[in-house]
């Protein structure tokens, strides 16, 4: 049976659509790269400055120049554009970028995104997320449906700050599908095995079903 | 500021930066910073710096050898995670950060380098980055205003320069670098080689921004993620 | 809009243009403009057009082609001092205009194409230009607000394309062409050549901003003002 | 006997310096290039997306995608850049032209410029005069002193619509230079041969005499 991460994976895999411009975000999104039917044509964006992203280099490959957005070692795939970083988040800015897919702390009803800070931890930053979640056409957010502690991390109101307010188009847990319109929330599908009750008892927030659910 | 000199010594070219200077530096995470500069800075010891810059380095190498010394009061950045002694100067008061979202912090500095003093945003609407700024509808959308910087100097890193101080980037290393290059006052770059038949066509920036420029030689590069396929 | 795809028809390029539709066309003069894609238009006949492009081409040839077919209803631009027809529309009435200096015109364009909705300039403060806009002072200065521009769709002109979209110019007739690609909901690029080789450092468009690619053949590339050294 | 316009042109070559970034306006500053001393390092500007205008071109090397502002077809010096009409004028507001020299039709004795339209004539436009007066770090003017008519055209104000408030430094006219400061207008040299009496005849603008005039 497929651990929670790995069924978060597989049905965000399922966003991506032949042809689109894509920036998935640090972490778990990074994964759904791997997932990619091979047959599509679809560019990965870095928001430090590349269209293009291809697998990890061969140790041979490494390039310290070539890095993605999490600062990994990449390589680029056939047709790649380097840009700087005005340029880059113009075209994320400017709603070029066809979907993004991102990691998430807290959902709120309305599609409020919290993912970026813990208040008495640590300072880190919001890096590109908030250009992001207001910019690219499409916000995707996977994350778990509860915290460790068994707590529900989607809420009636996110309490950690925001990354973006009403920015979230679909959020994608281990427990089900939701997507978040004029309307409110509402549950679109649900992962293999699991009922409403079960997602009812572990949501915090108010959503409606969708009809086909 | 008319045109670039290139010139020998690293040390020279920092000479005039102040204590309490702004300074823009290039670069993603250890991807194309300005490595000697940033170390003549070093040795140079100038104080009470305002530094603006995506990130802050690492603990012993790029901008956190600045921090290390004591010589940043405050940062502009957009993510500074990977630092430790970022953290305790952090929390013991010593370092004042201003967090701006990575793609307004690029906005700004090219605004600032093209004389536009403030621009709108949706970016941070609704978030604790809002607080304070100047909200304005347009077409139904709220946007919040944003102002431009300039930097008393930039430093930046390219891969090649011609000697009109015409600049070109390699890859990823590309990042702030352009964007830090136009809002300097005085913009001193660094560059692995000197090339005086680069193609006009592919110029990343124009040799008018630049004020001196340097060669290196054998850049560290440090990576920060070494990442590698395993297959 | 997903990415480009190379298209054999120009008169299929340009069917989804309805009557009624803001265009940003690239150019300057008659440097860089898209030659095949203005004809299409000319011979598909939309009507009621604005256009935003920083001149008018002459009477007989690029854009002039659309106001001698009368299917312009407004033109933006900087400077349309070249054209007879555009003159008398004017004056009759028929033809609407909004003066814009060319480089507010050019960065409104970009901050269409970037997602920024408004940004101050000094530009035009004190001038017919500044009348009726917001004014507001940065540091002692005063500026004017300018809105971005985005067009349903962008006719462009670039050099060499490679089959993901990414486009490269030649010398000067890059000018307008880039930011109009990034402020076209739809940017329709045509090329003169098509090269799958493109080296990604010197990609002056990526690829994600071109839905729709068609290369032309022995372009005319008319010169407005021959002019050649006598000695 | 130098002319009008030759005049003009000999002092206006006197502001260029060594390692100067300079943009030349359409019409007689263009003609200015030509003075330039061969051993100064300096590149012109041509907002259309040029830095470092060489000659024109001979007929071979004739390139309809190599022109300048005014159109005309040019060539390149060693080190140009060609650049986007976006980036051409970042570097015009944002201060990185050290001068700017063009052409006027009125200027007022607050410094103001008045030079692309006249009320009643077809409109043709400003092209990028307002971005350069407002931003080019010296703004430079050369025009002939008075209308064919006799007519001053150095004013208290300008008739005309203006191409920019209070953003001349220096004019340079047939018969004198003056700048123009927070103190006002100031005469700073009488062109040879002319008296400041004929000066104060044939302007309207009130000025002062520096003192070494």
């Amino acid at each position: 049976m497929m651990n929670v991460r790995e069924r978060i994976i597989k049905r965000a895999v399922k966003e991506v659509k032949d042809g689109m411009n894509i920036n998935l975000g640090i972490g778990m999104p990074t994964l759904i790269a791997n997932e990619i039917p091979n047959d599509f044509d679809v560019m990965l964006q870095s928001e430090n400055g590349l269209l293009g992203i291809g697998p990890y280099p061969s140790e041979n490959e490494v390039d310290a120049d070539l890095i993605n957005a999490g600062k990994e070692t990449v390589t680029t795939v056939t047709g790649s554009a380097f840009f700087d970083s005005a340029e880059s988040f113009a075209m994320i800015r400017g709603g070029h970028i066809d979907l993004a897919i991102l990691g998430g702390m807290e959902v709120s009803e309305r599609g409020d995104l919290a993912n970026w800070i813990i208040p008495g931890k640590m300072v880190k930053g919001m890096g590109g997320a908030m250009d992001i979640v207001n910019g690219a056409k499409k916000i995707v957010i996977v994350m778990e449906h509860v915290t460790k502690h068994g707590a529900s991390k989607v809420k009636k109101e996110c309490s950690l700050p925001l990354t973006g307010k009403q920015v979230v188009n679909r959020l994608i847990t281990d427990l089900a599908v939701f997507d978040f319109t004029s309307d409110g929330m509402e549950l679109v599908e649900l992962q293999s095995g699991v009922t409403v009750e079960e997602v009812r008892e572990k949501t915090e927030a108010e959503f409606k079903l969708a009809l086909k659910v | 500021m008319g045109r670039a000199k290139l010139m020998e010594s690293f040390n020279q070219a920092v000479e005039y930066i102040q204590d309490g200077a702004t300074l823009i530096v290039g670069g993603f995470g250890l991807c194309g910073i300005p490595e000697y500069l940033i170390q003549a800075l070093r040795e140079k010891g100038t104080k009470d710096l305002t530094i603006v810059s995506n990130n802050c380095g690492v603990d012993d190498w790029g901008l956190g050898l600045l921090l290390a010394n004591k010589q940043i009061k405050k940062m502009i950045s957009s993510y500074v995670g990977e630092n430790k002694i970022f953290a305790e100067q952090y929390l013991s008061g010593e370092l004042e950060v201003e967090l701006v979202p990575q793609g307004t912090l690029a906005e700004r500095i090219r605004a600032g380098g093209a004389g536009i003093p403030g621009f709108y945003t949706a970016t941070g609407v609704g978030t604790p980055i809002a607080e304070g700024k100047e909200h304005k509808e347009f077409n139904g959308r709220t946007y919040i205003l944003e102002e431009g910087i300039v930097g008393d100097f930039a430093l930046i890193k390219a891969w090649k320069a011609d000697q009109k101080g015409n600049l070109v980037y390699c890859k990823t290393a590309r990042n702030f670098n352009p964007v830090a290059a136009m809002a300097g006052k005085v913009t001193i770059a660094e560059v692995e080689e000197v090339d005086d038949n680069l193609n006009p066509d592919y110029i990343h920036t124009p040799g008018v921004y630049v004020q001196r420029l340097l060669q290196g030689a054998a850049y560290s590069k440090r990576i920060e993620r070494l990442t590698v396929n395993s297959h």
